[in-house]
């Protein structure tokens, strides 16, 4: 069996991955219509307690819970295309395993405080607004390690100077686009409604697409990448 | 890597900055270190600058105020915090080059690759704890100043103690970094600074006390627990600074012991080939 | 310079790795540093920190010293008798060290247990703050100098390795966990 | 020659023993529980006098070159200038604040 068929089946994963993913936002209540931070404690605790939403907001967060840190292995597999590349240092590579574990953890942590709202439901509303701010402003401000993954990603590509590149320079292009797509999410808390609010266009909108476009290109530009290692080891072999 | 391409350089010409930097990035066979081994140097003073300028939240806030005061503090810095967290969201991903240039040293060394791993998740890691647990926090905190102040204290708390009281990843860090220079036998560090790495290692355990006192000399701003700490930490970050800033100019991708520097600090054009020596 | 040194001219050399000194150096920095704030909070509540002191026993302090300087003085003879190729010496003088240490680690532990056991813990009050941090942190650098000493060993054990700078080295090490009690002594013991 | 230098690393370990075993009289100095300026310099001094005794003899820092010489007598006097600045200095403040 060869390397590749290990990578292969690592990023066909990404499509089952992606349907989980789409799932948990279209059955947690709080992302098709997003939660807007207007909302008084009562009226976030109300959306807790309402038998219509709780179980929905538990089963979503328990399988976004499971699958939440499944982009570990797209980045490890962009990490080994990195290592394909001509560079004389493996900086490129070790800073994006640095992004992997960084990361994820962030995105974990704004789904347990979502948990931990509605295990509970019937606390003092202030407490579950509390948690509820954690976990928003958690999942919406973090964008420092997918910009940073974006940013070295197109990096590296730039400087992958070779007859072949594994990647095409339009690919560098992108995640520098996606970047600065993420940056205004960061402001989350300067405002309690517009576009930079944490229900905002710029903020929920612009960049979950922007990372969910990411890892559509992403995923396609790899499986070219891997199958055309595959080939190539192929005619070597 | 073919070291050829190490030797037939043409020379730095010396047109303005901007020119510097595009030869750079088009002929410097050393532009993946200096592009982290910058980020590095621009991380920590931006890191300084946000923390002690633009959100004032080093040094830190007094740890025994009562709830009300501590609802005040979040008033008086709202946008300060805000704003200044945002920023250091943004830049907080450029931790992950600044890691792999030190896990990058470690590589470099004659030790097992299981020390620059361990440095780089370990650091990875640490970003957590040590900055941005703190920044969701007072972002939480200072977006509604109406909330209850035993509420406002408790994010408070949870903030400055998260950031202040996180000592393991810097001291198991440390530690690994340490032996791996002293076991090293390529001269990419100098040993003194595998010492000056427990130094800084003993003074993460100084910072214990902070979980226990709210006040006097060992709470989370106290003179042992904060200044001391805040002072061999910059001694520690100033010094692996200079000294990584060396090990790239004496860098010459082989395997073997690095060359020294030669005494113009201009890296010699024929280091690669005295590698194999 | 004094007239022994004169009549026995020798190269000027540093023993083991002059890098240790840096470790050394900085540690006494940062100590001194510890000392300072010590002796100016001290100086703030004099009557605070006398009366807490009279709970400390001074004959244990006198004797915890006593056993670091002789722990001090036999590793310097281990160096001195590694220099001289006497290995077997060497590395009974080493032992003896260890000995020493452990013998200062025990009675600082049932020191600590009946200063706990009288009613003096860590949050007791600001004397008692100072007395478990310093000697705490001091019994962390004796710890480490478990593992430093345990290297000299290592060392000594086999002809293959005993090389004189990481025996020496690791004297040095071993010298800064004496010579800083030493102070620590003075200002938790005997300063009034 | 190894006897010579065993019979010096002897007399700074009996003499680094002998000033701590005087220290125990301190002990027994009935004074009560008052600030005493001498017996704090005293210490601090002992203390230091006792440690460059360690760096010198023990860390053989007389055989080693000047520049190590000079900063660890260096770090002996300022060490020696901070505390005892810092006795006396944090003293005269305390005692100015209780009498007013």
């Amino acid at each position: 069996m060869r390397r590749t068929d290990g990578e292969l089946i690592l990023l066909w994963m990404l499509p089952a991955l992606a349907i989980i993913w789409l799932a948990v936002f279209l059955l947690f209540p709080g992302f098709v219509q997003p939660m807007s931070p207007t909302m008084s404690a009562e009226e976030v605790a109300a959306f807790y307690r309402d038998p219509e939403n709780l179980p929905r907001i538990r089963y979503s967060m328990i399988v976004f819970n499971w699958f939440s840190v499944g982009l570990i292995p797209l980045l490890a597999l962009i990490v080994m295309q990195i290592r394909r590349m001509a560079h004389r240092t493996p900086i490129f590579s070790y800073s994006i395993i640095a992004c992997a574990a960084g990361g994820p953890t962030i995105f974990l942590l704004a789904n347990l405080f979502w948990l931990l709202a509605a295990f509970r439901p019937e606390r003092d509303p202030e407490l579950t607004l509390l948690l509820n701010d954690l976990a928003w402003v958690t999942f919406a401000s973090q964008v420092g390690f997918l910009i940073a993954q974006s940013v070295i990603l197109a990096l590296a590509i730039y400087l992958d100077r070779q007859a072949r590149p594994v990647f095409e320079p339009w690919v560098a292009h992108f995640n520098l686009l996606v970047a600065a797509a993420m940056v205004p999410a960061s402001f989350v808390g300067l405002a309690m409604e517009g576009p930079i609010a944490w229900d905002g266009l710029l903020t929920f909108w612009v960049r979950n697409i922007a990372v969910g476009l990411w890892i559509a290109v992403m995923g396609v530009v790899l499986g070219q990448a891997i199958y055309r290692q595959r080939d190539a080891e192929g005619v070597a072999a | 890597m073919s070291a050829s391409a190490t030797g037939a350089l043409p020379e730095e010409p010396p047109g303005s900055l901007l020119h510097r930097i595009a030869w750079h990035w088009r002929y410097d066979p050393k532009r993946e270190l200096w592009i982290a081994w910058w980020t590095m140097l621009v991380f920590y003073q931006l890191f300084g600058l946000l923390f002690f300028v633009v959100t004032r939240t080093q040094p830190p806030p007094q740890p025994w105020w009562e709830p009300t005061r501590v609802a005040q503090w979040f008033d008086d810095h709202h946008y300060g915090l805000l704003i200044g967290f945002a920023f250091v969201f943004i830049i907080s991903g450029m931790t992950a080059l600044m890691n792999a240039l030190i896990a990058y040293s470690m590589r470099r060394m004659s030790v097992s690759r299981a020390f620059a791993y361990s440095y780089l998740v370990i650091y990875a890691l640490s970003t957590l704890p040590g900055m941005l647990l703190l920044g969701i926090a007072l972002t939480v905190g200072a977006m509604r100043p109406d909330r209850d102040p035993e509420l406002i204290r408790w994010i408070y708390d949870f903030a400055f103690m998260t950031f202040d009281g996180t000592m393991g990843v810097f001291l198991v860090g440390s530690l690994v970094w340490m032996v791996a220079i002293l076991l090293d036998e390529n001269r990419v560090l100098p040993k003194w600074f595998a010492y000056l790495s427990l130094c800084n290692a003993l003074t993460e355990v100084v910072v214990a006390p902070a979980w226990i006192f709210k006040s006097g000399v060992f709470a989370w701003n106290g003179a042992i627990s904060y200044w001391l700490n805040v002072g061999v930490f910059v001694t520690y970050t100033t010094v692996f600074l200079t000294l990584l800033r060396r090990m790239i100019l004496r860098e010459d991708f082989g395997t073997g012991p690095l060359p020294d520097l030669s005494t113009d600090e201009a890296p010699e054009p024929s280091g690669s080939v005295r590698a194999a020596g | 310079m004094t007239k022994v040194a004169n009549a026995q001219p020798r190269p000027r050399f540093v023993p083991g790795q002059p890098d240790m000194w840096a470790f050394v150096l900085f540690e006494a920095l940062v100590f001194t540093g510890y000392f300072i704030v010590y002796i100016i909070r001290r100086t703030q509540s004099p009557d605070l920190f006398l009366q807490s002191q009279a709970h400390l026993d001074l004959r244990v302090g006198v004797f915890n010293t006593l056993v670091l300087l002789a722990s001090s003085w036999s590793v310097a003879r281990c160096v001195q008798a590694a220099r001289e190729r006497s290995f077997r010496a060497a590395l009974t003088n080493a032992f003896l060290t260890m000995l020493f240490g452990f013998l200062f680690l025990v009675s600082k532990v049932l020191e600590w247990a009946t200063e706990i056991e009288e009613g003096f813990g860590f949050t007791t009050n600001e004397f008692f703050s100072f007395y478990y941090f310093l000697t705490a942190i001091h019994f962390l650098h004796l710890l480490i100098g478990f593992v430093v000493l345990a290297i000299g060993i290592y060392q000594l054990w086999s002809p293959a390795r005993r090389s004189q700078e990481m025996i020496e080295t690791c004297a040095t090490y071993w010298h800064t966990i004496d010579f800083l009690w030493v102070l620590i002594f003075a200002l938790l013991y005997v300063m009034r | 020659m190894s006897t010579g230098f065993d019979k010096r690393l002897i007399v700074a370990w009996l003499a680094l023993s002998a000033i701590t075993i005087t220290q125990l009289g301190v002990g027994s100095l009935q004074d009560g529980l008052r600030p005493n300026a001498a017996i704090t310099s005293g210490a601090i001094v002992i203390a230091l006098i006792k440690v460059r005794i360690i760096f010198r003899e023990f860390m053989e820092v007389r055989h080693a070159p000047v520049l190590l010489c000079r900063l660890t007598d260096l770090w002996v006097v300022v060490a020696g200038v901070s505390l005892l600045g810092c006795y006396f200095v944090g003293m005269a403040f305390s005692s100015g604040f209780s009498l007013r």
